[in-house]
């Protein structure tokens, strides 16, 4: 489609839904508090508002559509659909999340039994579903990091957070942002985080451990419990970020290595829709000692029923209300389709999808990994600094290319630790012959970079819009945010 | 047979990839994990539902332990707000594509950078400013955020917060913003207004709410961004954009930053499922330097005339920078942008007009029915937007006899304050069946006592 | 300003376009209908619903005057029937691409022709035969047109309909066939299977249901097929093809013809919305020249290896040759066959089995259950699929009596008899709730007389 | 998307959703009646099968897409989205068409009310909702013509109908199952049915003119009125086929201009979804003196009660049980958010768009109107013929590359009586921009086809497929109507 942006589309006097009349008096508004210019905004029919969305719709690559194996890290798994019908029925869409206790209880139950779920799994001792996302859950686990040693009189000591750099950004930003200087271990000659790098670190100013098992990388730290050990001894806490969880499901649990906290992903582990970025949900396990910081209130079952109740200590809410009620939902729903041993059949077939994609990955001339003899869980970063070198095609451009055969992929953060990096994680949900077909089309782009570089620097060909110049992006006197100041800046 | 959700898992599929890798089992690939971290049993869940209508029936059971505000008549707001959803914004948001994309490139998610640039370009024409930025978890996260902007950008450490701010909205912004910088409140007038305002020049921002979190409009917005301005602090101000088609754009009074929560636009109360924040500022380089959030502008193509998508000024997010960016930027909320800006293409600067008259207009018709009912009305004389406060002798017997008549009669916000909603779904009717509801449960209660 | 639906209904869009057409105004384009042919007044329609919401409102106030089969416990079949709709269903019939297209070329509707083509061939492995046609309106006009192809197809004018046929079928059988073709009814044996046959080389057809009207699977299938075929007659089977994953295809004893309904496979009830028919044949030139309705098969494009799509035999059809066509061709189920294939495609043969098996094993279990609560139970030794017909002094009594007990127990088809459905969504618990139900029913009624 | 077939992607062992066991004991067939071998469905995890749909979704051009006013005389409207909750809803979506009446008084009230309104829009007397389309509507007022003439002893004299060339062929084609010859007005000079040809026709032998009315050539008959009191004079029954009522709601109505029977498409001008050719919905209307013959049951008001009988002479039941309902609520909530004026807007707004459109196509060099000097009311049959007389172009092939451009047109039925003919019909909801962009999308086509004819024969260049070859499709020693067929006679 070559659809207009929806200004363009609009003709004065269109409208594309009826709102009620007021049926009472009009209230007069003073002037300067009553809005003297009608906003500028579109008009358009009803049928022309859903033919544009849907366009672009069709302009959107979503999991549903694609092989989407290829952005790593981010756990794309099938979404139910099924689970998406329990969150549009009224029962759930059109709850307040103020009402009374008992009119509410088939909710609270719903949030009371998959914080049983993912204490079974996580080992803790309680549950928060409380954040909007990872991040979220990240910076709620700060939250309590920080009312934990204030508790305990260290506020002032502990105010350094230690983190790997194949953690997700979050755990560094969100720490700064809780206050807390950041230390970030760099991987070792293994790949591992190094060992040495966290005993020079660790100390009484030490406030927690944050990072991730397996790493972004797809390596599993073996000697993960000496890192929380160390930390421990140093009077801090050891913090899980399981966004990689997909993969040890029913086979390792944070608290069982000894961690103090974690989160889950709801959106990327337990199969909520990634929903163009959001909204998503976080959870956060706790130990016994942390229970009493919380975010509030929790879901607590006496007898039959189910109340609201907020730890003693808690540091407060993370976000308005319960949590993202659907997500919550959606994600008991998957859990109970799968079972314990489905569980673990995900974890396995995840991991067991991963090798053999690894396998097919490492036959592509120009493909390789980093810590090549390493073995891989859930997903692998790989690099294409071969191919780079030999044609100075970048990993962003050969992804770029990929798009025209339908599928996407994804680098990783930044810094580049791994030098041209791609990231891919297969999850459960793909067949072996999506593998073997994204795995053609790497090879296939590949081979296009080898025979005709600047063909795959100006890729795309088949999107919906061709190479775009970026330049203005970054510019203040060319940067766009808005369509008003677009047609500020260019349409004068 | 495997699993309807994951195809590989079957005996022989297993073992044809083992096969094809050269390993001899799955076990293989735990090989890093200690012994001593293997759970050695099963992990002890429920049974599942094998069969999909099963779980079905599950869900559909513990669902029907809810009663929701189509089957009650519900007066609940206090920052999640009853709405008429558009047909179409569900449509869209339902979408596969949209509901299920995530993190791709501005080529093959062209839809999903157009949809989202739409958003914040029609947020930016209701607010009146340049720069709006992709959905941020919701009101609270956006109004701690805001303030956390114009700390940085002033370099002070002192906020003052209007004092008729809800008090977990508080409590988020207190917490969020502690490790740096000091919140102080500003009272409260008997108007419901904000009162005397004591600023200086250690002060980063003033925070204003209107409506705030008593319905009341707060009416002297230009004065106080004078003041802020006048000793270098920023006006920040806490809206919700469904009284924007009528209020004026706090940019038109001065506001610097304009934040809250857009669930009213189009989202479903969800058990506060629908929330999503959004913040905005005038295209000032130092100011946009400031955001966390990812912001998408229009770029230029290789071909004359095609509209590119892409990240403004990315390198200022903790993607590019971890710790060293601007607070941190993740997943949060963007589907519900993209609804936002669905309902705003339907409504249009019309349907936005209409929708805030009629509000308003029905706002101060409950506000007088109950009135007339027996309960105290505050702030009668002071302009509403959706909510008031009714004051009662008890608060928690007046919601209990309006529940047993059907009636969720508000949000209980003190032992005698009953927070009262009204919003374009509520009819004449129904407001008069509230107030003959209030009469009744006043009446009674006041035979019993 | 204009109504949603109504893009260029303003006044300036009306003039604006009048003045590119040059007419003065749009009365001018009715100049040729007869004023005296003209309604001089508005039309006397109830007052619309300005807003969405008021719309909402009304229809929602008016679907809660129903009580749907989730809400109440429901035994009701009789050729509409509670079969688990899987979620993938509803998802795919519910694109807008699917809810809206209606008749493009084989190209910008590819899709459309891929998705009706694949649900053909995945009935045609259901029923082991190489050509269905896409959906016509439903089974009752399925069994009129394979019974007028095989008259034609024979050249003779009479057929034989089997007397376990559900009377308004039968009805619409008789209408359909009356200006050529006589019907004749078989009778119905002791065991509920079809009876004596008598056939001769005067008859087109001989017509039989399995599972029957009474949800008797007839056993003599071969056997009837040799009969037919020793006349010259066409064996046209109606059937349900949900029950195919454990029963015998007709076309493996015979058949020459089958037809029946889709509404099992993947349609809601839709209170009879969801009916659709199909009918199959083997791929004969001189049969597939009888079928009217459209036959979707694949071609070659000018690209090899690309499946391209197109009308099968086009020129026998009403819209190539109007009345000198087969019948007639027209709008009919198209979405329902989409659907079926969805969920053809997520059963798969081990689903088909499993849901037979679990269908067979619950219809018995339940008979025996009735048994035992003091109903007869009629054709107890013969095998059955999802129906059976209970037989108790007063029908319309015991169904008002279970309906107090919030259970729809059943079709009543005659003043003493009860056709009861048993599908996968009843679980054990399900019927012996019936059970139990039916045995308190009846034991009061007798304690009344 | 390059997708396969289905069976293409099958794998063994794979499944799409998990089926309830018996928890019974099984129950044994005897041979010959048990199933022997398994289907050859194919096995499919359930993500693979949502992505295989919504790919063939998005390769499909529904009218949410496109600029979807080629498709003249099918009424392509915006079919509203807030109607389709409706009948997702649980309490239509699982309702049992048996249940007891007081359990369904809702639905029923919908039927009784949809009823009013269409007797007020049509004048008819009383109206049956049941038939599933608009042809199954033909035979259905064909079913009660054949029972009205027998109930007054004329059924074997009376055994012609006459309709007309530019009425849908199922007019013809349903007559004739009805067991009538059929005989078929042309057009006169000036493109209505010629009406001396009818007063040769018309007689003792005639049960009933089928008529349309504007015909599908856009022409209001003017002398309408006639026709039917010929046929009225000569003892026949006058029926309207209103599948082009769009552009005359609220303007005339059948009964005014003495018609017996009528029949509406609820799915054309009532905005019920097209859904790829049905399920559609009919609605017959009729004079008293056929009511008692109309299918049955119709809905009955008693008080506040909602009750089902059937007629007393009815022609029983053209489809089981009541109707198509999800299109019977849809339509009805159409009309409840339209009300007579916004009706009136409706026919106004139609029949304006499609002048205007009429205003644009005809200053394309090429294309022209038949009988030009005549008004168009609601569609226009238009003809390519000066264009393939120059170009060798043909209509199809316009067609064809028009979908280029995402939109696409229909020519008409057979036999085309306009030459290399194309059919346009823009509804209400199209915008004026909607109608330009169309013009200038043909306007395109047709200079291509004069500057280069093959380029345009051998479109089209972005669809999922290139040409069609079809001569396979009419050879039984080719055809494939299944994929068991096409592995049988290509795959051996």
């Amino acid at each position: 489609w070559d659809e207009q942006i929806v200004f363009e589309l609009s003709r004065p006097g269109r409208r594309g839904i009826g709102v009620p009349a007021p049926d009472a008096p009009l209230v007069e508004l003073p002037a300067g508090v009553g809005r003297s210019t009608p906003p500028a905004l579109p008009e358009l029919s009803q049928n022309q508002v859903v033919r544009h969305y849907l366009r672009l719709s069709q302009e959107t690559l979503g999991a549903d559509l694609n092989i989407d194996v290829g952005q790593g890290t981010c756990t794309m798994k099938y979404s139910p659909k099924v689970n998406d019908t329990f969150v549009r029925d009224p029962r759930i869409a059109e709850l307040h999340p103020l009402q009374p206790e008992d009119s509410v209880q088939g909710v609270l139950e719903i949030y009371w039994r998959l914080e049983q779920i993912l204490k079974e799994i996580s080992g803790m001792a309680r549950v928060s579903l409380q954040p909007g996302a990872g991040s979220a859950a990240i910076y709620a686990n700060l939250s309590m990091i920080r009312a934990y040693h204030a508790a305990r009189g260290e506020a002032g000591q502990r105010d350094q957070v230690i983190t790997t750099m194949f953690s997700h950004p979050s755990n560094a930003a969100c720490a700064k942002v809780a206050g807390y200087e950041v230390i970030t271990l760099l991987p070792d000659a293994d790949g591992y985080p190094d060992l040495d790098a966290l005993r020079a670190a660790v100390g009484p100013r030490t406030a927690a451990l944050l990072i991730t098992n397996p790493e972004d990388t797809g390596i599993f730290n073996p000697r993960i419990r000496e890192f929380v050990e160390l930390v421990h001894a140093a009077g801090g806490l050891a913090c899980y970020d399981q966004a990689n969880a997909n993969g040890i499901l029913g086979i390792t649990r944070a608290r069982d290595a000894g961690f103090d906290l974690c989160h889950f992903n709801l959106h990327k582990t337990f199969s909520t829709p990634h929903a163009c970025g959001g909204p998503a949900a976080g959870a956060c396990g706790v130990s016994e000692a942390l229970v009493p910081f919380l975010p509030g209130p929790l879901v607590d079952r006496e007898g039959e029923s189910y109340t609201l109740n907020s730890p003693t200590g808690s540091v407060g809410k993370i976000r308005p209300f319960l949590g993202v009620t659907p997500n919550v939902v959606r994600a008991y729903a998957w859990v109970m389709a799968l079972g314990a041993e489905g569980l673990r059949e995900v974890a396995e077939t995840a991991v067991l999808n991963n090798n053999y994609l690894m396998h097919k990955v490492l036959r592509i001339p120009g493909a390789s990994v980093p810590w090549a003899d390493k073995r891989r869980v859930e997903q692998v970063r790989y690099s294409w600094q071969e191919l780079a070198e030999e044609t100075g095609v970048h990993s962003e451009e050969i992804g770029i290319r990929a798009a025209d055969f339908g599928v996407h992929y994804w680098t990783s953060h930044h810094p580049y630790v791994v030098p041209e990096p791609f990231t891919l994680e297969p999850t459960e949900s793909y067949s072996r012959e999506d593998l073997d077909e994204y795995a053609a089309i790497l090879a296939q782009v590949a081979a296009e970079a080898r025979e005709n570089p600047e063909f795959v620097r100006n890729a795309p060909y088949n999107q919906t819009v061709h190479r775009i110049d970026a330049t203005s992006l970054d510019d203040p006197a060319q940067w766009s945010p808005t369509w008003r100041a677009y047609c500020r800046k260019h349409r004068q | 047979m495997t699993h309807p959700y994951i195809p590989n898992a079957g005996p022989a599929a297993r073992a044809a990839m083992l096969a094809e890798i050269g390993a001899s089992s799955v076990e293989e690939f735990y090989g890093d994990i200690p012994a001593d971290l293997r759970l050695a049993r099963p992990l002890d869940l429920p049974a599942p539902f094998a069969d999909e209508q099963g779980l079905v029936r599950h869900l559909r059971g513990l669902l029907a332990r809810n009663t929701d505000t189509t089957e009650a008549l519900s007066f609940l707001g206090h920052g999640c707000y009853p709405h008429h959803v558009p047909a179409v914004c569900d449509e869209v948001n339902g979408r596969g594509e949209f509901l299920t994309a995530y993190a791709g490139e501005p080529y093959e998610d062209h839809g999903r950078f157009q949809a989202l640039f739409e958003y914040v370009s029609m947020m930016g024409e209701l607010l009146e400013m340049d720069v709006v930025n992709v959905p941020t978890y919701d009101g609270f996260q956006a109004a701690g955020t805001a303030l956390r902007m114009a700390a940085r950008y002033t370099g002070r450490r002192k906020v003052l917060v209007s004092g008729a701010v809800a008090p977990d909205k508080l409590g988020t912004i207190r917490g969020y913003l502690a490790p740096d910088i000091e919140v102080l409140l500003a009272p409260v007038a008997e108007s419901g207004e904000i009162g005397e305002v004591g600023l200086d020049d250690t002060f980063a921002a003033l925070y204003l709410e209107t409506p705030n979190v008593h319905g009341v409009i707060e009416t002297r917005g230009r004065q106080l961004a004078d003041l802020a301005h006048s000793v270098g602090a920023l006006l920040v101000v806490g809206t919700d954009p469904i009284s924007l088609g009528v209020l004026a754009p706090p940019a038109s009074y001065g506001a610097d930053l304009v934040c809250g929560d857009i669930q009213s636009l189009g989202m479903h109360q969800q058990y506060g499922g629908g929330q999503a924040g959004f913040i905005a500022s005038r295209d000032e380089e130092r100011l946009v330097a400031e955001f966390p959030s990812r912001l998408f502008g229009i770029a230029p193509t290789a071909v004359e005339g095609e509209y590119g998508f892409g990240d403004v000024f990315y390198d200022r997010t903790s993607f590019a920078l971890r710790e060293e960016g601007k607070e941190w930027v993740g997943t949060a909320a963007a589907l519900w942008g993209i609804t936002a800006g669905v309902y705003l293409a339907l409504m249009g600067p019309q349907g936005m007009r209409e929708i805030g008259e009629t509000i308003l207009a029905r706002t101060r018709y409950a506000m007088r029915a109950l009135a007339s009912s027996g309960a105290v009305v505050l702030h009668q004389e002071s302009l509403h937007f959706r909510e008031f406060v009714l004051e009662v002798p008890d608060a928690d017997a007046l919601l209990a006899a309006l529940r047993a008549e059907g009636i969720f009669g508000g949000v209980r916000i003190s032992p005698w304050r009953v927070l009262v909603c009204v919003t374009e779904r509520h009819s004449i009717a129904d407001i008069d069946t509230l107030a003959a509801a209030v009469k009744d449960a006043l009446s009674t209660s006041g035979d019993r006592t």
